[in-house]
This record gives C-alpha cells, structure tokens and sequence, in this order.
C-alpha cells in the first residue's frame, strides 16, 4: 500500500526532498517505514530523520510510540518546532 | 469565537484591535497585545530575515489547543492569534496575539502563556537570515522553562 | 525618550504603536501592549461612565517614577504610557501601556509591573456612575498584593 | 504667611471646595496647619480630611511625617489614589 512522506524545514533541506510516496505492507510500523525510507532514500542520506530530536506526525498528529499505517496515510517528519 | 490565522500577509494591529473591542462585550476591562517582530540584530550579527514554514492543518491545529489551554486557565471574553509564514525581512511584524478580560491579570496571564507556548508547541520551523550565514532557530533552555512554569502556576487570578 | 501623557482626548493604539516602532531601534523584537476600558457593567450592577480626576504635576511625577522603577528592573527600549482623565462613558479607553523589549520576558513584565503600579501609585482618583449611584474607586487589596508581589520578583529575564 | 491648600475628589466634594488660602505662622508644622484648617472650615466639616487614608503633600510631595511650611506652600489633601 501506498503512504506519503512529508518533510518540513531542515529536513526537507538536508534530503533535497519535501514529499515521497512509499511503497510498505499494510499495518507497517515505526521500523518497516524507516527501513523503506532508507531503502528508498540511502542509508547515508537518511541520518539526519533519525535524529533523536526529529518527531513523526501520522496524518497531522505526533506518535511517540510505535503505529501501524494504513494506506492513504500522511507521514510527516518534523525537526523541532518553535513559533511566535 | 476566537480567531487563529496563519497567513503570509502582514497583519494591523488596529484592525485586529477594533475586531476585539467589537466582540469582546460589555463586562471587557482589559486588553492586552503582543506583537513579536524580526529583530534586526542580534548582539553584533546582523540579521536580514526570517523564513517561517508550516505544516497546513497542524499548524492551526497546535495552536487552536494553545488558546483552548488559555480559556481553561483564565476567563476571557476573546482571544486572537495571527502567524505569519513565509520570508519576512528585518524589522517584520511576525505574530500577534490579543487578548480581552474583565480584569488586568487574567488578559496579562493569557497574553503571555499563548506567547510561550507558540514557542515550544506551535508547528512552525524560523530560520534566521544572518550576515553569517542561514541558522534554523531552535527554542532555548528558556522557553522550555517558561512553558513549565505555567504547568505549576495558579490558574483565574479573578477577585 | 519614553512617552507619558495625561489627557483628556482619547488615544489610538495604532498611532501609539506605530510612534513606539519608529523609536525602538533595531534590537527591537517584542512589543506588549495593554488598554484599560470603562466596563460597562460590573456583575449585574450597570456603569454609565468614569469621572477621572488628577493633580497636573504630581500625576504625571508618580507615573515617571513607575516607569523609571521599570527600566531600572528590565531592559527595555521604549515605554509610552498615556492616562485619561475627566469624564468617560462606558466603553471608553481610559489607559494606555506600550513596552519595546529585545525579548518577550522584558516587555509582558514591564507592561504588566507598570499596570500594577499604576493601580496603586498613580495619582488619580475614580468615580464610577453606575445605575445604582456614584462611587469613589478605590485599589482592592488584590491590587496591592499585586504591587507587593513585585518587590521580590526577580528583575531582568533577559538571557 | 499665606498657604494654599487644595482639596481632591472625594475630599472635594464633602468640604465642597476645591482650594483655599490659610494663614499659618512661618514653620507651621502638621497640628498647626489642621487647626488653622478646623477655624477656617468648622470642626464638623474637617473630619473627612483627617480621616487615616487621607495623605498630605506639600509642593506635590507627600510628607509622611511632620513638615515646617513656608511661604505659598501648596498643600493638597488626597483621598486614597488608583489609576489604570
């Protein structure tokens, strides 16, 4: 099935990428999509994602644990915030 | 209703203002604003810009739970934020927030909490344009220290 | 050069606002502001207007003091405080605080203590017309705590 | 010597005046200047201004204490102040 992949900010400058659309199995989590991400991206050019300070939104809202996606799902990867 | 914005535009404080006044009732004492602006120097660095992005849908998101946060806290007659995205040059206004209360403490205390956590919990990324090159702006020891602040500090601070 | 005016016209935020930018340099990167209004109501009593009485010369002294005793505590910019007086229907501005700082702490401090100390130290006097009579204001002990509260706050949050 | 002494808000309107000139010896401290005020204004109709939350400054300075007036000192009675 079919997800896609936001990056915003520093990310999407470290990687030269700001969207992707990744191919995982139904249900796949926290590791299946890093594992396709490198797959699809390169083991070197994906450190800067893994980064401790680096959260995952699932279709707009943080997990900090493990998920299991569905198809269709929006994953974002978001450097730390700061506004105002 | 409360108003939130994220928008490219730049923003009036007196519009904004006068929008306030107009909703904000019969029993409104008290009115406080804030405006953040890009600072055109920091120290001896010379800083030249802002660019601010977002994440449509969460950004709102994020700072809609903000404002719900500030009217469990305090009574508040009318809230307003507005963000702006995009590249803002030095000297930029780059957010607002307006806040209308019976009483002085209550505006104050709202103002000031939604400003500081617009700072650790808003979904925006700033980075600073600077003579020295391009910084992604992270939130300081700081802001993390004032947004906990508000977990212990007391609530309505109506009389 | 900070501003303090006591008057009987009205003011309006944006030009305050506007002036307060043009001064505060490039350093500049927060501006808190607060308007105080004549509540229509207080509770189910009604309130028609504010009669506002001052002592030219030793007003204007007290609100320097206060906003001296701010610069002292915080670092700041720019200040403008403009204080009505005379008659004022419900609804009204009565009070206007403006505060330019490097960073937020400084200004919400500053705008909130010089509110504060206005409360408590300011030389003015207030009759409320309500439906039910007139009646001489005075500060509530919540305003005084409020100015006490300061006396071992800490000062300038700058970091 | 002459003195001006003024009255405020409330203070204002219970004496129902708002200024009046005393005369008072040279150096006339606290109790002489509210004696010369009693004469002027009648016993009954001082006693808002003697009230404990009334201050007194001379030459717009509140005086806490005792004071020694001299010559066309303003003298202001201020019932209990707030602004904002």
């Amino acid at each position: 099935m079919k997800v896609n992949v936001l990056f915003f900010a520093s990310l999407k400058e470290d990687l030269g990428v700001s969207e992707i659309e990744l191919d995982v199995s139904m249900l796949a989590g926290r590791s299946e999509l890093l594992s396709a991400l490198k797959n699809e991206l390169g083991t070197e050019c994906v450190a800067p994602v893994l980064e401790e300070n680096v959260s995952i939104a699932i279709n707009r809202r943080i997990e900090k644990g493990d998920f299991a996606l569905k198809d269709g799902d929006e994953i974002a990867f978001l450097p730390p915030i700061t506004g105002g | 209703m409360d108003v939130i914005r994220v928008q490219a535009e730049d923003f009036t404080l007196a519009t904004e203002y006068k929008a306030c006044t107009d909703v904000a009732g019969r029993d409104c004492g008290a009115i406080a604003t804030f405006v953040g602006l890009v600072r055109q120097a920091d120290g001896d660095t010379q800083v030249t810009g802002l660019h601010l992005e977002h994440y449509p849908g969460m950004t709102e998101a994020s700072i809609e739970k903000i404002v719900e946060d500030a009217r469990q806290r305090w009574s508040l007659q009318h809230i307003r934020v507005i963000h702006r995205i995009g590249e803002l040059s030095a000297g930029s206004q780059i957010v607002l927030v307006v806040v209308a209360s019976t009483h002085r403490p209550d505006a104050f205390a709202a103002c000031e909490f939604i400003m500081d956590l617009l700072k650790t919990e808003a979904v925006f990324w700033k980075k600073e344009i600077r003579s020295t090159g391009e910084i992604w702006i992270k939130s300081t020891a700081g802001d993390y220290d004032r947004r906990d602040g508000w977990e212990n500090a007391a609530t309505s601070s109506m009389k």
